[in-house]
């Protein structure tokens, strides 16, 4: 789950890290108060969870209040990548001397958290990785132990942080490290943090990203939660329980199991890519989904209009396949598709499965025993409705 | 004994008295897996199926002197069930659940290495040696015994490949679900490994998918390591990046962890990649 | 650093541990008040750092206010092992169905936390494990990973807490393990904990020891210090930065080294205890210590009516001895004690020490070579006064 | 080499910046100890009589490739200063430092131990192999080179039976101050056991204190495991029980700690008690 840059840096605040004393608004008028407030210049920065606002407009400099209202009539109901502004955040501008990249993340290869820092802040990180990689100083965290003081000493005098700001630069690197570690954190980045004329440390921006495993222990972030980004099909199936992810092709997919799922969506861009036909969505049904999941589960991919055929593909292993096929002719009398559906069931009970499809002479169903054959027919289906 | 287990390990179930652990507890002892007895906290002194239940690991390994733990609990609990079995002096614990935090996941796969306790998974379907034992829920039908090993990070796409497998009549050395989280106890190459060394082992079939970069270390060891052949699938080829696909490891992320480059690492290790895992049968002739 | 029981049960109760919802009093209309509030039967303790004031008549049940009051009376001012009762708790009386011990301490030997706990609460731990120490469970924790949950389950199993219990047990055992680590105690023990008709846990005595070393991280603790149970003279040497521990005998011990100190004490003992004869206090001043630590060490060690004479044993290893004499010379000057002291300065520049001693020509003053020596020569110093 | 160190050690002072750091590790110079270099975060680049001063303790045993490591910061930074030692691959760390929290202790010990690294201490005066090199504060004066390995939970004690057994011309082979905490590095025992292993040691002196029961542990390993004839001696027979002698473990709780019952283990044991600490050079002649 991603925070916004404002509940980022709220939530960086109170873990003791100094932060610009910017305020939200949801209206121009809003943001005149709060830039009137804060006195001097200030930064209108749209709230959205894609990257790259800056170079969509999204983020201006106000010398004064009356400017920042009219900054922030363009930026509120902006629309980057898909995605409308609802909120600004007025922050004062910062006189910054040096911008310094720092960021604690999950590295999933050696299992352990990475500290990642660099005195060339401001970039996008990756850039920075295929720029200059050697600019960046990695160091990762014993999990059981957490950050060591001393580890603290080592990334500044390895990144180059001035020694007048060793102390500071420490307090915010232990401040981040509780941050990421009691929140739950995949990710949590400051950049830039700046380097101000007077020496002080302030992060101007931030990134966290919450790992959606631990919310059950995270009432606080979760409650705070921003779904306007989220399509709603996807919003539905979170609710629902089903892991929908919607994409551009034309061929719905149901599946059991994440990487049978992923498999399904390959073998139908195999077979039609050159056609232009692809998967409509990833969906994942789990193990033993009930007859109203999998209803659900096909609503949700028919409120996709793209969509011009249906494949499942269940491979029932401790699932059984007779008990899918009645919830397929379940979900079938319920929302009554009028698109082809290619059904394959394997596995577990599959001759059976197979025999209450057939059985049930619904026009529209195709039957396929391979997965091949499936996505064959599909791709097949979908050329013929096109 | 093929790799990890036959049909002499003696089996805890972490979770036996719950719905899950209960049912595949059950499968498991119809396959002829020994299962010694489980813990349900709160639940000792009760009887599974004819094994007794206790309340707590250390109990349970003194009476039953079991060698293998599997890990049924709900994510909450699963980090203590874990590491109640690591101490409780268990030295292979399998781990199905799904969801576990990755913070708990990072410091549990610390304390394991530090215990000495190889954990499969978690989130993964567990393992198998077909005709001996199987210690998770990969169903029964899926394979026959055989000299080809399989390492997946996915369940049911591995119950695809095996089946297909055994149509093909390929038998089966050992299945090794590893699990398709972020953090994990055991990777490819520490399953590599095992099957390089295992006389009952030929070759070997790897099902990777998009996120990480345990296909590309898999394919260094393959590379510099392996004189037994493989034969690969990589699942998401289609998967969009950015987008996390079901599986709470399987996401590309800032251009690394793509189908495309693991699919290149495995060929130029000298693996064999299929464009569709029905084609690994094939591969593996 | 000993807290009172209403400190410790306050404590328990910040980290979620249920305790009596009682109040302190200092006056017996305070008592009067918090027993109306409170209303039914209430227990009035007395708060003071020794043991045993229940058989000391410190703690009395009271039926009613009036009664509370009166108990309040009597306890308040009461002297219990030569401690002046200032405080009493006024708790409402509990339904005890079962007494349960429950502590956590350092095992020294083994270096980890030690849970030990008992059906069988109520009485002290130590007559306990002489008893049945067989009725008491020991669970070692480890100090890195903390308190694991498995561990709860198997305490509770192993010392035959009731299923109805484990629950709440669970999380007192948890709460406790926090209180003990986040206030780096030495102990942490509940005594009893006790089951009510109800089938609820709740903490009725409580007894906390925090770590002096880590006072300096313990600030909200380190005010609660109650320093009315110690000596004025063993509160001036805290202050001055010596550790001083008065004694029942005659030879006032001023030692560099606290291993050497306690020889140094057992020495005037060995050569002294036929007559009658042993040391006044334990007293290390330190490695370097200045001439006025040394004046002000003379002087706590003076202010003790019994000491007939003081005997100096320095060790001069880093320390120099020509430095010590002196410092010694400048406290003598400044204290001018009226009883003999006998030196002995060894190591380091001994020579030159001695030099500068036996050239003050100051009467009264006693040079010994060895430690055997000066002991014996201060215990026939106190023979000779007697 | 006797124990632990002799003239090869390269040795690193942490906090050899210090007023303590710094004037010790001038006399362990004067004495022949290989002093490296120190740590003083913040003042990496600096020098200090000659020898580099560096920010951490991984920057510098990658440059000077020091192998024993003397911790002399303040008791609030040195479980991190000890730890860190260990992290940068040191395998004996030697702490001077008095008054560090009995919690951090603990986790420091079990960290150790983990990484394999010896600690000694904390609260102790150090190591000293007569002729050869000492680190920490042991005075040169106090001790030469012979058969004797000595073992002591306190300073200045030390001294004095050093030196009582210097002037009645008995050596030393090592001098270990293990330290009068409640939880320390290394403990009686496993001196002992470096002592009887030790061929350049043929006789050993145990200096105890009341609190704990180290003294007993060690009497339980001389009876069952030493050829070698112990001579020790227990500080504190007068001491009274529930105060706290200055050194944070010296102290007799609950019964436990007692001198008399040390005295009477050891004697047990076949040790030779002194019942004053000039009698040791007696009891080891």
């Amino acid at each position: 789950m991603k925070l916004h840059e404002y509940q980022s840096k709220f939530l960086f605040r109170d873990f003791g890290i100094p932060i610009p004393q910017g305020k939200v608004a949801t209206s121009p008028n809003e943001a005149y108060d709060i830039a009137q407030e804060l006195g001097g210049v200030v930064v209108v920065k749209a709230q959205v969870h894609v990257g790259g606002r800056g170079k969509a407009g999204g983020v201006k400099v106000a010398q004064n209040a009356e400017e920042a209202k009219r900054h922030a009539a363009s930026i509120l109901g902006m629309d980057i990548k898909g995605l409308a502004v609802e909120r600004v955040l007025i922050d004062p501008g910062a006189d910054i001397q040096q911008e310094v990249y720092l960021a604690i993340t999950n590295d999933r290869g050696a299992g352990k958290p990475l500290i990642m820092t660099s005195m060339e802040g401001g970039m996008d990180i990756e850039e920075l990785n295929r720029q200059r990689p050697d600019a960046i100083v990695r160091e990762h965290v014993d999990p059981i132990m957490g950050l060591h003081d001393y580890q603290k000493t080592y990334i500044a005098s390895a990144m180059g942080m001035p020694r007048a700001q060793w102390r500071s630069f420490g307090r915010i690197l232990s401040g981040l490290y509780k941050c990421y570690s009691a929140s739950d954190a995949e990710l949590a980045e400051i950049n830039p943090l700046v380097i101000t004329g007077d020496g002080d440390l302030l992060a101007v921006d931030g990134k966290v990203i919450i790992d959606d495993n631990a919310l059950f222990r995270q009432p606080a972030l979760t409650e705070r939660r921003d779904t306007s980004g989220e399509p709603d099909s996807e919003r539905q199936a979170r609710e629902a329980g089903i892991t929908y992810i919607k994409l551009d092709g034309q061929i719905g997919c149901m599946v059991n199991g994440a990487g049978l799922a992923m498999t399904t969506m390959d073998m139908t861009k195999l077979y039609g890519d050159e056609d232009g036909i692809g998967p409509a969505n990833f969906l994942d049904i789990g193990g033993g989904a009930s007859p109203e999941q999998v209803a659900a589960a096909l609503r949700i991919i028919l409120s996709d209009e793209n969509v011009k055929c249906v494949l499942f593909n269940i491979f029932g292993g401790i699932t059984r396949c007779d008990e899918v096929a009645n919830g397929i002719l379940t979900a079938y009398n319920e929302v009554n598709p009028d698109v082809p559906m290619v059904i394959r069931l394997q596995g577990t009970n599959a001759a059976a499965g197979n025999r209450i499809i057939s059985e049930a002479q619904i026009p529209h169903i195709i039957s396929a025993e391979t997965l091949t054959e499936a996505a064959q027919r599909a791709v097949a289906a979908v050329k013929e409705r096109s | 004994m093929s790799i990890l287990i036959d049909r002499t390990a003696r089996v805890l179930v972490q979770g036996i008295t719950g719905r899950q652990g209960g049912f595949h507890a059950k499968l498991m002892m119809e396959y002829g897996t020994d299962v010694v007895g489980g813990v349900t906290p709160g639940k000792g002194g009760e009887w599974f199926e004819g094994k007794p239940v206790f309340d707590t690991m250390r109990m349970a390994v003194a009476t039953t002197n079991a060698d293998v733990s599997l890990v049924t609990v709900p994510a909450r609990f699963a980090a203590d069930a874990i590491m109640e079995a690591a101490d409780a002096g268990i030295k292979l614990v399998i781990c199905l659940t799904e969801h576990i935090p990755v913070s708990d996941m990072m410091k549990v796969v610390a304390f394991c290495q530090r215990r000495g306790t190889r954990l499969i998974g978690p989130n993964c379907p567990g393992v198998m040696t077909p005709g001996q034992a199987k210690i998770g829920i990969i169903p029964a039908m899926v394979a026959t015994p055989g000299n080809v090993g399989v390492v997946s990070k996915s369940g049911t796409l591995t119950y695809e490949v095996g089946f297909a497998m055994k149509n093909h009549g390929i038998g089966i050395s050992t299945i090794v679900g590893i699990g398709g989280d972020p953090v994990i106890g055991t990777t490819f190459v520490d399953v590599l490994e095992m099957f390089e060394n295992d006389p009952e082992t030929e070759k070997v079939a790897l099902l990777g998918e998009i996120g990480g970069s345990a296909e590309i270390v898999a394919a260094d060891y393959i590379k510099n390591a392996m004189t037994k052949p493989v034969a690969a699938f990589i699942a998401g080829r289609s998967a969009p990046p950015g987008k996390r696909m079901g599986h709470a490891g399987a996401i590309v992320d800032g251009g690394e962890g793509s189908a495309e480059e693991k699919i290149m690492a495995l060929e130029a290790a000298g693996a064999r990649v299929a464009a569709n895992p029905e084609e690994i049968p094939g591969l593996l002739a």
